[in-house]
């Protein structure tokens, strides 16, 4: 094949994303028609993706799987509590028994809560507290470094503070910890421009590389 | 009923949390055993929260079919890509036909609908109604006959969702490709709202673009191209790096001990029952 | 319960072929652990300790012990099962892998004797079944286990026996005290709060700016005869910032039904417009113009994400909104939405927790209420007493935060200064952070 | 003069829509090579891996979908070639339910890469022994707890659908905290969970490549050495890949480090644009206060 040996399903392949890429390109100019079908195309895609995908690798081998067994182990009818409380998360659905789904809620969300009071403290909260308590030294850089952390810090959470008026001290200090903030949104600021960017670039590469330089010309 | 409703929903939350809080200081072999039987629970039933997000979405644009709601067409599409997406995913060609005969019971549904329509349409003028359903699975389950089995059999050497299979093919490349460029599209509006939008209006939105700017340059290869400060070992990227390691951590962290602080507020409130909004409302 | 074994008591255990088996001598020196071991010549573990290993469920014990070794020396363990020794671990482990005794305080307090002591975990041993394949079999709680050490130097291999331990399950692990103690204060204040908030619901909470700004917002809309759009964001109820947006909602209801202005809402979702509708629909009554409410200008668009942003943005430029709020739970699309609202000169008042697009609101918008003020200003407007008690335990937790980092820092740095200066040694100056440290 | 302010700054969008193309577009096609170096971030997460002993097992969790692919999928893959290079072994998983195909994708074409004289890079290496791909479960943290007790329990069968209970390197590795290390590649906020419920919790280090959207968010976790390494975005990627030395075992310029032009120059037109944008508008706002005081 003079397609640089490609196999043709990979040759279609680059021209089936060409072609989305450019219909969802085409949002720029305005919205339109062909984007709107793009988008739905895209949701239909999506939905059809995480179903196959939550049956295969979730519902079949914990819920079905241990119910029928193929090599003869023993049934396991303990997993029909959970399937009963997924079900009834379904039934979320029939307004009349949606109510239903509030106990496989409660044990789901109230379950993750206990879970998480203890892990959060213990992996991010006192950590992020202990950390912030360096001497300030032996150094000037380090001491300088440690006092603007700890100055962000403490300043930061007084503008989160709503039990105080902004106003005399706690107002200045409240003024620092916003310009703190707004460096530190600054920082995801420009991360956030870097990452559509690239997102933009791995788009272009797509369409210059792969479907003009592979498909189209045969290159590479 | 009332206790069916309210009450037992909030009793469960409070023993689960209660139970699984507990279970952190129990080093036992009885209390990991809890955490491992409540761990595949909740691996089952993020399973049927994720089939009821699916199902409300294929309910409203079927709804939107049904009624011709405006812009239906473009529901026709979302519908019938799901169905041609999870038919090929989810039934083989080999070694048994399923996706064949999935398509053909499609048909033959369709085929029910239109005879029903044909008796009723006298009586009943509401009966119009089941020929949007009946044409959508006609054209599903001809999809499937016609298009998705011979080409399960014929093109593909894998059957499912395994690699090289048909399914796999549409991931790789229409949902990466309309996912991915969905989201480049923002690299667009950043740079045009660069231009119109984005003013040092005030001090900390200024303070905001400063930071925005020396990040933008000092963490991209032209940083370092841009060379360093005269007379010192300063250059961009050191200066970004500062930022994000000094000030930005500070922040972040003041930021997140606050969110850990809600977090754990809003933790408790669901364990005691307080905070019920995740039950979704009503009485 | 911790079996301690002095080596000198330990009886000599029998060996495979080729490999040497003596005690290990009950040297006290702690080695450096990177010396250079001459060719052919096996180092030998001291200060050997076998322990039930505390607060787990009596899977493991563990070995301490210290040891000279190089690039070349390697460490196994092996147990006593059936009258066999069989491995612990298939690869025998480099000493600078495993974890030193100063460095688990878990296990040995945070001032232990000889803190350069190394830690080897004997939690398992391994079997071959009948086929040949390798079994991995767990240690037993209630059980005793003979263990030894095994040494490697290059091809050299030489065996230590360590004595018997027996394995304890643990009901209460004593290294995460500060974790529960930190859980039920807190939990209590927040609790407290909310109960005293449900008996007055008048608690203090400071003026927040954005918020502020809405009433100038929507008499700028007013004056200028254009109508208020509000956003309550694009997700479901189930999300927090919603809810929040919602209650806000009501609010600028209230004030755009008092001045006669208009208000519209294109909503993202079914159910947030349905409760959109009840929530101005009420404040309408409140305000005494229950006629002037029109449930058409609260309606539902789309659920797609980009869909609903274009749709949203023609709305704006076609209506020319003096006021925009954009409040909510806000994702890749805040952009679109705040720029658009600028292009047209509308007053925009934005809220949102969502961190990543917070940048871009504070850049386009006029006023903007950052992360837990969204929460501060729907409790501020609806006197929610959950909220209201929530937000102020949360206060109390970060006051707490504030006063421990402050005192943590002083404590260390006059710690460090000490050191430098010679005073205060007896002192334990890291006191604070290794209360709060967690161990677990 | 203030009819061109007033010009500028209602410049049509198509005209910044198309500079950007082009500033995307051109460097893709004439490369301009700006020379950069690796930064401490990332370079820390490259030497713990490079520390760890041959036969080591790396739990590598795949946690981003195609939308963010051109900042984590090279990511992926260096990090793969790294580990595989150093005999170490990786468990795969991905707790986002469009990551397999892609994690699928990035371990093939690892696995089947050649070198100069087409002989396979890595051969012999067998799955369930060398390293092991479980393909996706959902749940986020109920996942991460699962492994904790038990790989073959969570996981009965890796994405090929073999039985993980029968292969030697769970036998071996029955649970995580048998894992060395733990590198989540994540576009979404994973890693704060990865942290309490696994990494914490086994007390393993953990390093994280995440988007650039979520790099500066958890620089505090970096700071307090909770991640010992942080590779953000396309350029970590890029840094990386000039770590392990992907030129060479690639013999062509890496997917994140080709980017690297576009991205310098997008972000050049994005800051003069704020800056000039600014300038205007502060200009135009004075022209505006003068009329307002002789009108």
């Amino acid at each position: 094949m003079s397609h640089a040996g490609l196999p043709i399903g990979e040759i279609i392949g680059f021209w089936a994303s060409a072609a989305m890429t450019l219909i969802i390109l085409s949002f720029i100019y305005k919205d339109n028609p062909v984007y709107k079908f793009g988008e739905h195309l895209f949701l239909g895609t999506a939905l059809g993706y995480s179903w196959c995908i939550c049956y295969y690798n979730d519902i079949y081998p914990n819920a079905i799987g241990p119910l029928f067994p193929r090599h003869g182990e023993p049934r396991n009818y303990l997993v029909l509590i959970p399937i009963v409380l997924a079900i009834f998360i379904m039934l979320r659905m029939v307004p009349s028994l949606a109510h239903l789904s509030r106990m496989s809620f409660a044990v789901l969300i109230g379950g993750y809560a206990g879970l998480a009071v203890p892990a959060v403290i213990m992996a991010n909260f006192l950590p992020q507290i202990t950390s912030t308590m360096g001497a300030l030294g032996p150094d000037w850089a380090t001491a300088i470094n440690r006092l603007v952390l700890l100055i962000g810090v403490f300043t930061t959470l007084i503008f989160f503070f709503f039990s105080l008026e902004h106003r005399g001290v706690v107002g200045r200090i409240s003024r620092v910890g916003v310009l703190f903030i707004m460096v530190g949104f600054g920082a995801s600021f420009g991360y956030t421009v870097m990452a559509r960017v690239s997102l933009l670039i791995g788009r272009l590469q797509f369409l210059i590389q792969d479907w003009v330089m592979r498909a189209i010309l045969g290159r590479g | 009923m009332v206790f069916l409703k309210r009450q037992l929903p909030v009793i469960l939350a409070f023993v689960a949390g209660i139970v699984l809080w507990a279970q952190f200081y129990i080093p036992s072999k009885a209390s990991q055993q809890v955490l491992e039987v409540f761990t595949r629970w909740a691996i089952i039933m993020s399973g049927g929260a994720l089939v009821l997000g699916l199902l409300s979405s294929v309910h409203y644009h079927w709804t939107k079919v049904a009624l011709r709601k405006p812009g239906f067409g473009f529901s026709i599409v979302t519908l019938l890509t799901f169905g041609f997406v999870a038919i090929s995913g989810w039934f083989p060609a080999k070694p048994v036909s399923w996706s064949l005969w999935v398509s053909l019971v499609f048909l033959g549904i369709a085929a029910l609908l239109c005879i029903a329509y044909l008796v009723r349409r006298s009586r009943d003028p509401s009966a119009a109604r089941l020929l949007p359903v009946a044409g959508l699975l006609a054209a599903l389950g001809l999809l499937g006959a016609l298009v998705i089995y011979p080409m399960q059999l014929k093109m593909f050497t894998t059957q499912t969702i395994q690699p090289g299979s048909l399914f796999d093919w549409i991931f790789l490349h229409v949902f990466v490709a309309l996912d991915a460029t969905m989201f480049s599209l923002l690299a667009f509006f950043i740079a045009s709202a660069a231009f119109r939008a984005f003013r040092a209006r005030t001090p900390e939105a200024t303070a905001l673009l400063i930071a925005g700017c020396i990040v933008m340059l000092g963490r991209v290869p032209v940083g370092e191209w841009l060379g360093k400060i005269p007379h010192t070992q300063i250059d961009l990227p050191a200066i970004a790096s500062w930022i994000l390691n000094n000030p930005n951590a500070a922040a972040q962290r003041g930021i997140l001990l606050g969110v850990i602080l809600s977090q754990v507020a809003i933790s408790l409130r669901i364990i005691f029952g307080i905070e019920r909004t995740y039950m979704g409302g009503g009485d | 319960m911790v079996t301690v074994c002095a080596m000198a008591a330990c009886a000599q255990q029998p060996a495979g072929p080729g490999a040497g088996v003596e005690a290990a001598g009950a040297a006290p020196a702690t080695s450096p652990p990177r010396a250079v071991i001459p060719a052919g010549e096996v180092p030998v573990p001291h200060n050997v300790v076998l322990m039930d290993r505390p607060n787990d469920d009596g899977s493991a014990a563990l070995v301490v012990f210290s040891m000279a070794g190089d690039e070349a020396t390697r460490i196994g363990a092996e147990v006593l099962v059936d009258g066999q020794w069989q491995k612990c671990v298939l690869r025998p482990q480099r000493l600078d892998v495993l974890d030193r005794v100063g460095k688990s305080p878990a296990y040995f307090g945070w001032s232990p004797p000889n803190p350069d002591d190394r830690i080897l975990t004997v939690d398992r041993y391994l079997t071959f079944d009948e086929h040949g394949e390798l079994v991995t079999n767990d240690l037993a709680a209630g059980h005793t286990y003979s263990v030894r050490l095994v040494v490697h130097q290059g091809a050299a291999e030489r065996s230590f026996a360590v004595g018997d331990v027996t394995l304890h399950e643990d009901w209460f692990s004593t290294a995460s005290v500060n974790n529960l103690v930190f859980c039920v204060v807190f939990a209590l204040i927040i609790l407290g709060f909310i109960l005293a908030a449900r008996r007055n619901p008048r608690l203090f909470i400071r003026r927040i700016q954005g918020l502020e700004a809405v009433d100038e917002a929507i008499g700028r809309a007013t004056e200028m005869g254009k109508p208020v759009l509000h956003i309550n964001g694009l997700d479901s109820l189930a999300t927090l910032s919603t809810i929040a947006a919602v209650n806000i909602l009501g609010r600028i209801a209230r004030r755009v039904a008092n001045y006669d202005s208009t208000l519209l809402v294109p909503c993202f979702d079914p159910v947030v417009m349905t409760v959109s509708q009840e929530v101005v629909k009420n404040a309408y009554l409140e305000a005494g113009r229950p006629d002037s409410y029109r449930e058409d200008h609260i309606f539902f668009l789309t659920d797609q994400q980009f869909s609903y942003t274009a749709s949203t943005c023609g709305i704006m430029m076609r209506e020319r909104p003096a006021a925009i709020f954009l409040l909510g739970m806000f994702y890749a699309e805040s952009l679109m939405l705040a720029e658009t609202g600028n292009s047209i000169g509308a007053i925009q008042i934005a809220g949102t927790d969502a961190q990543a697009q917070l940048p871009f609101f504070i850049t386009t918008c006029d006023y903007t209420l950052i992360g837990e003020e969204l929460y501060a200003a729907s409790a501020y407007l609806s006197r929610e007493p959950m909220l209201l008690g929530s937000l102020k335990g949360q206060d109390v937790g970060k006051a707490f935060v504030m006063v421990i980092i402050v005192v943590g820092t002083l404590l260390a740095t006059i710690g460090l200064f000490a050191a430098q200066h010679g005073f205060g040694q007896h002192f334990n100056w890291q006191w604070l952070n290794q209360l709060i440290t967690p161990l677990v | 003069m203030r009819s061109a302010v007033t010009a500028l700054l209602n410049v049509d969008r198509r005209i910044i829509y198309t500079i950007v193309l082009l500033c995307v577009a051109l460097p893709l096609l004439f490369p301009l090579k700006i020379k950069f170096s690796p930064t401490r971030e990332v370079r820390d997460a490259y030497d713990d891996i490079q520390a760890l002993e041959p036969g080591s097992v790396v739990l590598i969790s795949c946690d981003y979908g195609p939308a963010s692919m051109p900042e984590t999928h090279p990511m992926f893959i260096a990090l793969l070639h790294q580990c595989f290079r150093l005999k170490l072994r990786p468990i795969i998983l991905t707790l986002v339910p469009d990551g397999p195909g892609l994690a699928l994708r990035g371990l093939r074409s690892v696995l089947e890469a050649r070198d100069e004289q087409g002989n396979l890079l890595y051969p012999d290496l067998k799955p369930g022994v060398d390293y092991s791909y479980l393909g996706y479960k959902p749940g986020g943290q109920a996942v991460m707890l699962g492994i904790g007790q038990s790989f073959t329990v969570t996981f009965p069968q890796d994405y090929a659908g073999d039985s993980t209970s029968q292969q030697p390197l769970f036998k071996e590795v029955p649970a995580l905290g048998d894992v060395a290390y733990i590198f989540d590649i994540a576009s979404v906020g994973l890693p704060e969970f990865w942290l309490p419920y696994a990494a914490a919790r086994e007390k393993k280090p953990m390093s994280v490549s995440c988007t650039a959207v979520s790099v500066a968010q958890y620089y505090p976790y970096y700071a307090s050495r909770q991640f010992h390494g942080l590779v953000g975005g396309m350029k970590g990627t890029a840094e990386y890949e000039l770590l392990t030395g992907m030129e060479q075992i690639l013999r062509r310029v890496p997917d994140a480090t080709r980017g690297m032009d576009a991205q310098s120059l997008v972000h050049i037109f994005i800051v003069l644009s704020i800056v000039i944008a600014n300038v205007l508008f502060f200009i135009d706002r004075r022209y505006k206060l003068a009329d307002r005081r002789t009108g």
